[in-house]
């Protein structure tokens, strides 16, 4: 197993396809994608009941190496402050196949 | 006014489910719908009614009457932006002015389909030329709107965080948005098929649709019903602007039809086309290429109050008076 | 008895398709149907029956005759809970017990529903109070359970945790609960919309009823099957509960139906509904209502057992019943 | 070669819609349709095509002559599977050789719904025989398949993970998967039951199919189009064989055809079963019996490539040269 | 970024309202919630497949100052008694805009 | 509230429910599962959108004691290699009724 930063990123569902650029874009080629979830924060309720699913959030699951962190947090920032949503990291062991 | 028709489109099941659904929200009640259902039900309509008005526009052809409607709708949805920017700019922020601005200036497609079974019903006759008219409506109001947007806040085109919001990607935005583009890719399909093409079609696209109607409506007074409490938090102006900009935007469509010389089925789907405001296309698209707008705003005003009130009070009205109007004439 | 009758029930598409999914699952396929295509079809079903009856109700009116089954269905679903609690509560724990009542006392819309098309391949008549009785058979159970387990175990109505659990949060979960509110209010639209509102949704909500009904009970034969293995863990007592209960219900509600002078089509319709057992609605209020009852215990005694052996056996069983005994009067 | 049957054929609703979502995803409009709504409509597809076939061998009886393309169907999708596999085997490891020997051994039920309503709308008359062929064409080729990737790989049938990979595994996949076990019980239900069950049902079955096949499709083309990216990484050899393999074998189907005396309808059915791949039955069956293999190659093939291929051009071709074939003999 | 508690709470879909409710008591506003989970505790199996969702485990993912944790976590305890469930509570930092 | 450690693992469709079985085997009744993700990894992309949901990814999450971890990943690790996939670890606290 492996040192990892857990990195568990939620934003609506038209920003994530741009998240998921971002991190592969960071060589970050590995990540899971839940769609369909509700949730509040600051910018109101997001509800999951929207008709075409364009208020849904989306949550990202990804990992990367410590030492690689800074950079991602960095890109993923400005895109939170213009489309809202929220990351959290946290340390993880990494078992791979 | 006839009142008797106000109740008697009041009393018919898409309206009263539509209720239904308001009631189980504020009741609450559990009563819920699962979302990929509801966008089930809503690919069906879109897939539906684009058929259908692609075989009408295979009868009718394209002669220079059916145009007028179609240059009215697209002049309308890009005019309708413009003042209602300028407008509501006083009030509020750049972001929110503009994302209501493309909201009203775009239309309501379930509010036509609704206007379309009240005109069946009555055996008022409508023409395919008006689908296309509709669908024609959805976008020029988000382009419109963005572009008032920056010319408000002096932003060039480029952006910091490194995402797409250049002009192409706005084009995108407005017209390869996932309903505008299947309505009128359905719409195409219908036209180039013809006849034979709806025959085969028709059991699915026609008989249930009025039924497939009701539980939308449904779940459209559900949907609507949980987002009262944000438009109530949002004051009382944009509630009156969600009330009367309707009015005002049928009452010059209601002229406009008349110097165009639209029969009264046409009259009444224009009327309701430039009365109604987005709550598929626009917000999917505003998100992406207005994101500081905020969405408990544009959309509440929308969905639970001006899509209601066009539903249940506005077509009626709107019918009574052009029926005066067109009668007298 | 008319073996031929029983046969000819189970080999309808309904029952078999019913089979088939509780053989795909005893079989260990890895067919599934996703849970919200689940809802969509209950939520169909609930919709169409609604308006159905409705419409049925909006032709007959309400004489003191149709008010008959009516009441009669509202005292057996009051009455049956109470001596249910009474019986289960020697073997059971309070919560348990009660959540059992109440899923006997309540009624299942999908054996209900598998009735009404059995009636109707043999063109025998019902009427649409039977669906008005069948709303209002849902919730009465419900409560009439949760009071008893008040009483048996002396709790007051509030509670520790803060949580909401008062009388009118009671009178909440049984009479607003999702299923229930979709049926009534369907009903209640059906009525008012009368024969012109059910013309422009039947080609909706009746031409596919029973071909949906079909998918519906594949899904349900997937689910059941599921949920023997519980079954099998709660123990023989349960498992003979829920097959002697419905008959039990079912002698008495033959019986009742005989002295107020029913016709065949309602008497077999009254006799389901007292013989069914919930397991939409009541699972959904008794989670809230009865948080300790053990829902591997419930469900499936109604879901797995009673179900099943009422569509496949019950429905011909009473049916051949109540035709001997009308017969010879 | 009739270059206007060619035209006639992709101008039908469902290659059209087909075409608009692999248009949607290639422009990038973000069209999508939830995935549960896709797997209720290939449930409701399997229920329908199923059931009709049940209905007409119901009519039709098990004679020696309908047991002729039976036996062909089942014959052929037991040795392309062997020949694919050693052809394959040059270029790539074992499992993905097996994979898409399976997948290209089995049949696509979408391309044979297609055909079936290509038929309908030329009014050429076909037996329900072939549903059942179809449906006993889905499973020998996952079977041979993986048996020669355990030949060729000498593989044992234990495995070292503890999970269960034995014969009794595989046959679980290849015949209780969910699809072929749905599209079997529903056969066979039609058969029980004949014209009075399918009487009940066809309302939901048969009068709306087409129109959902439209919907389907055009969710098809949305997914085989994400798909193309991964299949231009596979490189020209494996997008060759797609088309190549679909020709091979639907020439050979076509002389097995002839020489088996079969009618013109059920010629073109044979055909395209042989020529078609599958992407629902045999991507499950082999995600489990052949876990090493790579999804991001067989998937595509058969999708976003064979199927296609199939739909817009190759049934239109076979038919011509069917037509022309029987014509002159 | 602030260093948080991440809660994670499984409940089934009539209870996760009421830990919404009491959340907010607690002044947290942001959260994200995942329906339509299944799972498998001491209170036997929530299949995810009933026809209403009653039976459905609902996920949600929160955030607390790490001295409010006691607080909420005692509100927490009676309803997961109740209902059943569970929360885990971990680390991380969490990143706004 | 008790320490234990956090297992989040990613694995298709067909592959959850020899997971799961695992996880029972090693003592764990306590999962729960969320369906219908998408994602990619070295394998590929897995969309979620496919006909039947077999290339759908499942999120298994899931608790153990500290010291029965190692026996747990042993499990799993030849499952991921089979079928690809991951599994994340990490520390909490659990939170029961
Ligand atoms: N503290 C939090 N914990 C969990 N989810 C959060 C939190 N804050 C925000 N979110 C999620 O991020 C979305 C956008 O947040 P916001 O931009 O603050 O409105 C919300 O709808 C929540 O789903
Ligand atoms: N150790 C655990 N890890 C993950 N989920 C759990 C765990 N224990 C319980 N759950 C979830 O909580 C639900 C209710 O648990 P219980 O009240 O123990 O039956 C289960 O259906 C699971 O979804
Ligand atoms: N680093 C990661 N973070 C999150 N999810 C991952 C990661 N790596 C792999 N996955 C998930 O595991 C699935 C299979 O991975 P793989 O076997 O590498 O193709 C992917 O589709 C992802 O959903
Ligand atoms: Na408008
Ligand atoms: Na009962
Ligand atoms: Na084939």
């Amino acid at each position: 197993m492996i040192a990892v930063k857990r990195l568990e990123i939620v934003v609506d569902a038209p920003t994530s396809a741009r998240v998921i650029e971002l991190l592969e874009r960071n060589g970050l080629e590995g990540w899971t994608l839940v769609r369909g979830a509700s949730g509040s924060g600051e910018r109101g309720a997001r509800r999951g009941d929207d008709i075409t699913g364009v208020a849904d959030n989306h949550i990202i699951l990804t990992t990367c190496a410590p030492d690689r962190l800074e950079q991602v947090v960095a890109d993923l920032r400005p895109v939170l402050v213009r489309s809202g949503g929220m990351c959290l990291v946290s340390d993880a062991a990494w078992l791979r196949h | 006014m006839d009142w008797g028709l106000i109740a008697g489109n009041v009393l018919t099941p898409p309206v009263l489910f539509f209720a239904l659904g308001m009631a189980a929200t504020l009741l609450r009640s559990d009563l819920e719908i699962p979302q990929p259902v509801t966008r089930g039900l809503s690919i069906y309509l879109l897939f539906a009614i684009g058929m259908h008005g692609g075989v009408e526009l295979s009868h009718a052809g394209l002669s220079l009457d059916a145009l007028k409607p179609l240059v009215a709708g697209v002049v309308a949805s890009s005019v309708v932006p413009v003042w209602t920017f300028l407008a509501l700019r006083r009030r509020l922020g750049v972001p929110d002015a503009a994302a209501i601005a493309a909201t009203y200036g775009s239309i309501s497609a379930v509010t036509f389909i609704t206007a379309c079974s009240f005109l069946d019903d009555r055996q008022v006759a409508w023409s395919g030329t008006m689908v296309a008219t509709m669908a024609l409506m959805e976008s020029p109001a988000i382009l419109v709107a963005v572009l008032m947007a920056r010319l408000a806040s002096g932003e060039s085109s480029g952006s910091e965080d490194g995402t797409r919001n250049g002009f192409g990607h706005l084009l995108r935005e407005a017209f390869l948005n996932g309903p505008v583009f299947l309505l009128v890719g359905a719409l195409t399909i219908g036209a180039l098929c013809g006849e034979k093409g709806w025959a085969s079609v028709a059991p699915f696209a026609q008989a249930p649709f009025k039924g497939v109607l009701c539980l939308f409506l449904l779940d459209m007074g559900l949907i609507a019903a949980r987002r009262l409490g944000a438009l109530r938090a949002s004051g009382g102006f944009l509630v009156a602007f969600s009330v009367g900009a309707p009015l005002v935007h049928a009452a010059l469509a209601i002229v406009a039809a008349r110097l165009l010389g639209l029969g009264v089925g046409d009259a009444l789907l224009l009327t309701v086309l430039c009365a109604s405001a987005s709550y598929i296309a626009v917000p999917a698209a505003v998100r992406l290429t207005l994101p500081q707008a905020n969405p408990s705003l544009f959309l509440p005003m929308s969905l639970a109050m001006t899509f209601p009130f066009n539903v249940a009070l506005g077509i009626p009205l709107y019918m009574a008076v052009i029926e005066a109007v067109w009668g007298t004439a």
